[in-house]
């Protein structure tokens, strides 16, 4: 299982590496985690010509906050996400999401830009952050932009990232008082990439209603989408059961799932449902200021 | 997998069934070619750059004009290698003259991938893939058709 | 295109050339001939490869020989302390916690990240970090009673850290 | 040694293994190295069914670092096809295979072709430059589709794709339905799933001038060794199996088209060839459990008793006929599990697809045969209005009845069904259980009670009761062999006949030596890993069919028996002493304290093992007249009824296995409503291994195949796409369980010792892989009595157990 041949440069800088993406256009990929492109590359179904490796460029490394917002350098692991106090705190959705990511060891070296750029319908951080404010940041030849996530999203595994461009940051905006959010995902066993997810963040007014929600759904669809109807039905309400059940309802008709092995188009809407409908359960109860371990089902 | 679909050329049925069976033309026209090479008059070979994100490499596709039935019918077949994997495609066109002298162009394309890409490459994608080959491929088509007249 | 590399492997630094297909897994097992370290699937499920790089637990079949330059390695070899099996590698001998011996030396490894992060994990913790690694033979209950019992015992308190110390490894 | 005064029989003696595993020092395949060692790659079929219009080796051949390419044509030049084995001895029609496919493929991962070069990354380069060309066939994935008398053949030669048809029958199964009160009738089914260690093949082989030497992971190395002799005509072969990452009956057979391809490979290079399987390979091509469809009807009486029962069987075999009846011979194994019916009838098919061949797997056809019969129980119990434990009380063969024989011959020495029953319900707290369930709550809480064998000892005869005219029988019953040796230093080393794949073989066998000989384990080895040459073995020369414990056992307490008669005799002579009153003891031979009390004999009292070695070895001149050199000796073991003549009477009736554990499994399980996911909140196992040398060591053998059979149960296994693709070629798609989703199994052991074997041990392996799916099943179908559920197919997916409360909804 060797990958076929490439050539592999290191950039010690951002602009470094974008000057090697101009030089080696669509022959390259860039190589952070890795944890999706090796094992591809092992199998010879993906074969860049040149990898580069900007792992070795510091500025890229670990998360900080930034005023109301957590900033996460192109870097930044899923464990760093998952060891963060700060994220534990204010984000417990990101905290869901980098406990229900993959494994230990995958943790360890895939990143959350990484999964970000490769748009896996079935991966956990674009369905994740895309119930948060999240930015995501590329630098190219005519300097960098930033872009909401739900842009910088256009299809399965496609981007707006173009063939010369890497991205350098994530900034995911943190809620106010009041609020909190949840990830579920349902997978086959543990490690998997989703059969269904969901991610949840809900803002309680003074009155314990639903003063702002934000629903996103991982894996069934070609790319994460929010279910923008069943946030309009729990919107400015207090939250029943039975609106609750409405909402699951809502979402397995936004839903449109392609059968895999990991389950049938009927199976795949139906737990969307579900899961939404959990993920809302968790976020409330944490907006209450209850403690709510993650959701492991 | 298959499709089908149809769609209508202002062109006549000779000159349409004429692009339709001659390499160098249809070649031009499928999606993300590097490279082509005539071996004659039935007989091509494209190097096309095909797939998504990481999951992306040239495949070598050996195409066959076959079945002509001038001017109301033909196929080309083609068998590709890359990725790990297999691709087989069969697209047939049959043609027919429309009221006002358009030609009416139905086709049918089938495509099956064998190898790693079937079982590793994310399912659901390949036939997102598959499609949206065949239908640059169509769209090629008849803009070049549409160009010439 | 090869490239030099300086890797220091369970204390011992190794400089040569490797080509950049090369997994890492490839290299400690056939350039240092480091065979402890197993490869039992093709893309970074099994953990049997599992290793420290500068003490954080990673698969080596899912990382580049090249990307390890200038970081320290530990392998299953590299566990033993001062010519004695590390408290991991005795709990799971004494614990029967393995059977074919192939899944064993990424158990291991987990297992020893594990405790480093968390001295006494509850069944659950143990459960759902060694997800990560498989095995086919032992239906995991008398890995996870191993780890437990590292865990559990207080004459192991002192195996916190990440990496042995240099010149406590005898590969 | 009698079975009383065992020291370190049944204690859990520290693991002999563990220490090199848990360093990084086990010496698998893929670790040795050989100089001028090349690498080779195996070219496998994209496609599930085609013809190979041409394989050119052209260009790789002359690719950089490239010393050798073989094509089929060359496999068809240079070899002689494989002879059916025993495993396809339903084959009517002779069809030559070889070790790659030739003329056609027929699943996807077929071999094709094989390079080799210098390194592993230019031979893996090299294989995109053999060009191949195939013209596609249709591919065949159901067995109704097969069977359809229009169905494309996927061989010619054989005119059909239902390749074999038979039956066995034993009683009178018209007169039990006859007088039957009712028949109840179900159609079940299992998937097809595998064993998949985690060491996939490896072969590596060293043509040396004498002779050729392969060092192969193999289980079975009979098979390889006769492959290799078979098809390059050389007999100068030797296999050597070094430590070995797991078999499970997954490197039985196929394995020898690899060992083969990298000796030809070898022979055409001269030159050390190693070759190693990566996953994706061994999940496509080495081998899968067979897809089995049962229609099962049961006659019953309104009280439970099942009187008879008639089956028609389905067994997908995949793409290859030398594997055509294996399924369906190993089910005679188990054809009525604990249950004392006298009427049965088993009508078998085997039907070819464009899928992996069949091969051995943990249980082979015994997990199908429990399957159908504890779904059967639940099926009367419901259709009677019976509780199901009740039910199968009611039909279990009883303590009084033992030795047992069943109606197809299969003696079972001895068991306590209804002791194992009682354990399991009540650690499981069966009563309190279903009580629970009557008070009702919104929870899907289900419990599950299920009984099962778990044979014993290969007998290779059993294939006859189906085939009587077959000729490939390699001697009926089993035998085999073991060494035991005191060395010069003292020290004691053993060979045993077959190789291990991490039963603790090693650790085993010298808790039988430590006693028979008086000397601690911890001074007792294994000579090394399995070799040919060197090792003693028989016909049960297998680490697969439960072997270990009936014929390793036996043959190396046989063989230790024989050193110590040695040592007591050269003891007795050099102490002067009458024989009798020797005794011996951590490693010296004296005089029992209680047989010499007015002993006043002169000179020392006492000898060691380091004495009598010395002598034994290098002083003739002490040794008494007439005593062989050495304190060595060699035993091979037979089981008293592994008798040799031994063939099927005319009814078919056989003894197929020798011994026969049991256990009962009770699992407890809850279905999420909203996602169709089984949680296994309690799994407990009242197991009957007979003696058990090694506590640990059979508890760990529960755990492992407890586990693989509940992860079968739900979910694990292998799917195809319509095309014949496999969709499952990494271990997270098929779905095998981690940590996370096993439980927390619980072991109880009701040890009856058996009256047939050395120290009165069973079987104690693959066991609790057969009754598990079924436990689960049987759960899932009673946490889902709400939705009046009826568990009949497995695996218990969350998809699947989702659609069965929606259908019934």
């Amino acid at each position: 299982m060797f990958p076929a041949d490439f050539d592999y440069v290191v950039p010690r800088s951002v602009d470094e590496a974008v000057a090697m993406l101009v030089h080696y256009g669509d022959d390259a990929k860039v190589l952070a985690g890795g944890q999706s492109l090796i094992p591809m590359m092992k199998l010879r179904i993906a074969s860049p010509r040149v990898l580069i490796d900007v792992n070795g460029i510091a500025e890229l490394a670990g998360l900080r906050r930034d005023g109301d917002r957590l900033v996460l350098g192109a870097l930044c692991r899923h464990a760093d996400v998952a060891a963060s106090p700060l994220v534990r705190e204010h984000l417990p959705l990101m905290h869901d999401a980098a406990q229900l990511t993959a494994d230990v060891q995958v943790r360890n070296r895939g990143t959350v830009a990484g999964s970000l750029a490769h748009a896996d319908p079935a991966g956990d951080w674009p369905a994740a952050l895309l119930a948060l404010d999240t930015h995501v940041t590329v630098a190219g030849p005519d300097g960098t932009r930033t872009v909401p996530l739900a842009a910088f999203l256009v299809d399965a595994y496609t981007t707006q990232l173009g063939a010369n461009e890497l991205i350098t940051q994530v900034a995911v905006g943190i809620p106010p008082g009041r609020t909190g959010g949840a990830y579920a995902k349902f997978e086959r066993r543990a490690g998997d990439f989703a059969v269904a997810s969901a991610g949840v963040q809900v803002t309680l007014d003074e009155a314990g209603r639903c003063a702002a929600v934000a629903i996103s759904c991982g894996a069934v669809a070609p790319s994460p989408f929010r279910a923008r109807a069943a946030e309009a039905m729990l919107a400015g309400q207090a939250l029943s059961e039975d609106l609750l059940a409405q909402a699951e309802h809502a979402v397995r008709d936004e839903a449109s799932p392609f059968a895999d092995t990991r389950g049938s188009v009927e199976y795949k809407r139906h737990l969307a449902g579900v899961l939404v409908r959990r993920a809302c359960v968790a976020a409330l109860a944490r907006a209450r200021g209850e403690r709510v371990d993650t959701l492991h089902l | 997998m298959h499709l089908e679909g149809h769609f209508t050329v202002n062109a006549s049925i000779d000159t349409v069934y004429a692009f339709l069976t001659d390499p160098a033309r249809v070649s031009r026209h499928m999606p993300d070619v590097r490279d082509v090479i005539i071996q004659d008059a039935d007989r091509f070979t494209v190097t096309a750059r095909v797939g998504v994100s990481h999951i992306k490499g040239d495949v070598v596709m050996k195409l066959e004009i076959r079945d002509r039935r001038p001017p109301v019918s033909t196929t080309v077949v083609g068998r590709g290698a890359g990725l790990a994997s297999v691709v087989d495609m069969v697209t047939s066109f049959n043609l027919e003259v429309g009221q006002g002298g358009e030609t009416l162009v139905h086709w049918r394309g089938d495509v099956t991938i064998s190898g790693k890409l079937a079982a590793f490459g994310p399912q659901g994608l390949l036939d997102r893939i598959a499609r949206k080959n065949i239908d640059t491929f169509i769209d090629g088509i008849r803009s070049g058709l549409s160009a010439r007249t | 295109m090869t490239h030099s590399v300086r890797i220091t492997v369970n204390g011992e630094a190794y400089e040569g050339d490797v080509e950049p297909r090369a997994l890492l897994v490839q290299f400690l097992r056939e350039q240092l001939g480091l065979t402890g370290t197993h490869v039992g699937c093709v893309v970074g499920e099994c953990g049997a490869c599992s290793v420290l790089v500068d003490g954080v637990l990673v698969k080596s079949c899912l990382m580049l020989a090249v990307q390890a330059n200038g970081r320290e390695v530990t392998t299953i070899e590299g566990l033993r302390r001062g010519g004695r099996p590390h408290p991991v590698q005795e709990a799971f001998v004494n614990g029967f916690a393995l059977q074919c011996g192939f899944c064993t030396p990424g158990f291991v490894m987990a297992a020893h990240a594990l405790l480093a992060r968390n001295p006494n994990p509850t069944e659950e913790e143990i459960r759902r970090d060694l997800s990560s690694n498989l095995c086919m033979c032992t239906g995991y209950v008398q890995i996870v009673e191993a780890v437990k019992s590292v865990g559990s015992d207080p004459g192991t308190g002192r195996h916190r850290g990440q990496t042995p110390e240099r010149g406590d490894s005898t590969p | 040694m009698t079975r009383s005064d065992s020291r370190y029989v049944g204690a859990s003696v520290r693991s002999k293994e563990a220490p090199r595993h848990v360093t990084g020092r086990g010496r698998f395949v893929d670790d040795l190295v050989l100089p001028r060692m090349l690498h080779a790659f195996v070219l496998r079929s994209p496609y599930a069914h085609a013809r190979i219009v041409s394989a050119n080796a052209g260009r790789a051949a002359h690719a950089t670092g490239v010393y050798g390419v073989i094509t089929p044509d060359d496999v068809v030049r240079l070899t002689t096809p494989f002879k059916p084995g025993r495993y396809a001895a339903g084959l009517r029609v002779p069809v030559p295979e070889y070790a790659t496919a030739v003329g056609k493929v027929r699943y996807v991962g077929e071999p094709v072709a094989m390079v080799a070069a210098s390194s592993r990354p230019e031979a893996e380069d090299a294989l995109e430059l053999i060009d191949v060309e195939y013209e596609p066939l249709p591919a065949i994935v159901t067995t109704e589709a097969a069977a359809a008398p229009d169905a494309t053949l996927i061989y010619d030669e054989l005119g059909t794709n239902v390749a074999w048809q038979g039956h066995v029958s034993f009683g009178d199964v018209d007169a039990a339905f006859a007088r039957a009160d009712r028949v109840v009738s179900a159609n079940l089914g299992i998937h097809r799933y595998s064993s998949t260690p985690l060491e996939p093949f490896a072969c590596l082989v060293d043509p040396t001038p004498e002779r050729l030497t392969l060092y192969c992971n193999c289980q079975n190395p009979e098979v390889v060794y006769e492959a290799i002799t078979e098809a390059l005509g050389i007999d100068g072969v030797r296999v050597a199996v070094p430590d070995v990452g797991g078999g499970f009956g997954q490197k039985i057979h196929l394995i020898r088209k690899y060992a083969v391809l990298t000796a030809l490979m070898a022979v055409q290079t001269g030159r050390p060839v190693k070759w190693i399987e990566d996953r994706s390979e061994h999940m496509m091509a080495a081998g899968h459990s067979c897809d089995q469809e049962f229609d099962v009807e049961a006659a019953v009486r309104n009280d439970g008793e099942v009187l008879g029962l008639r089956i028609a069987d389905t067994d997908d075999v995949g793409g290859s006929v030398s594997t055509l009846t294996i399924h369906f011979t190993n089910k005679l194994n188990n054809l009525f599990n604990t249950y004392r019916v006298q009427n049965l009838r088993l009508e078998g098919r085997s039907v070819l697809t464009n899928k992996c061949p069949v091969v051995p797997n943990r249980g082979i056809g015994k997990p199908g045969m429990c399957f159908i019969w504890e779904r059967m129980m639940d099926a009367v119990a419901q259709e009677l209005g019976l509780d199901p434990i009740a039910v199968r009380r009611r039909n279990l063969v009883t303590q009084d009845q033992f030795p047992y024989t069943t109606p197809n011959g299969n003696i079972i020495g001895s068991g306590d069904y209804q002791g194992l029953l009682d354990r399991a319900l009540k650690n499981i707290g069966y009563e309190d259980i279903r009580a629970q369930q009557k008070t009702g709550n919104d929870r899907l809480i289900g419990i599950g009670v299920v009984i099962g064998l778990e044979p014993g000892g290969r007998n290779a005869a059993r294939d006859m009761a189906i085939f009587p005219k077959s000729k490939q029988m390699p001697g009926a019953g089993g035998v085999e062999g073991a060494t035991v040796k005191i060395e010069k230093n003292g020290s004691v080393v053993f060979t045993l006949g077959a190789p291990s794949c991490g039963q603790s073989h090693e650790t085993t066998a010298a808790q039988i030596v430590a006693d028979v000989l008086g000397i601690p384990p911890d001074r007792i080895s294994a000579s090394g890993g399995w070799d040919s040459s060197l090792s003693p073995w028989g016909v049960s020369c297998a680490n697969s069919g439960n072997n270990f414990h009936l014929y390793d056992i036996g043959a190396v307490h046989g063989a230790a028996m024989r050193v110590r008669e040695k040592v007591l005799t050269l003891a007795a002579h050099l102490l002067k002493v009458d024989r009798s009153a020797l005794d011996l003891r951590d490693g010296i031979v004296g005089r029992v304290p209680s047989a010499a009390p007015n002993s006043s004999a002169d000179g020392p009292a006492t000898i060691t093992f380091a004495e009598l070695g010395k002598i034994a070895y290098a002083n003739q001149a002490l040794l008494p007249e007439g005593f062989e050199g050495g304190l060595e000796a060699t035993y091979y073991h037979s089981h008293p009824h592994a008798d040799p003549g031994m063939l099927p009477d005319e009814t078919g009736r056989v003894r197929a296995q020798y011994t026969f554990g049991s256990a009962a499994h009770a699992a407890l399980v809850e279905v999420d409503p909203g996602t169709g996911r089984v949680k296994v909140l309690r799994y407990v196992i009242v197991s009957d291994n007979g003696t058990m040398i090694n506590p640990s060591v059979v508890d760990g053998q529960i755990y492992g195949s407890a586990a693989h059979g509940i992860s079968v149960a739900l979910g694990e296994g292998f799917v195809y796409g319509d095309d014949g693709q496999l969709l499952t070629l990494t271990l997270l798609d098929y779905g095998k369980s981690t940590t996370l989703e096993t439980p927390r199994i619980e072991i109880e052991h009701h040890p009856v010792p058996d009256p047939y074997t050395t120290l009165g041990q069973k079987a104690a392996g693959e066991g609790a892989a057969i009754p598990s799916p079924a436990a689960i099943a049987s759960a899932v179908e009673n946490a889902l009595s709400p939705f009046g559920a009826r568990v009949r197919r497995l695996p218990l997916t969350p998809e699947r157990v989702w659609n069965l409360m929606h259908v019934s909804r």
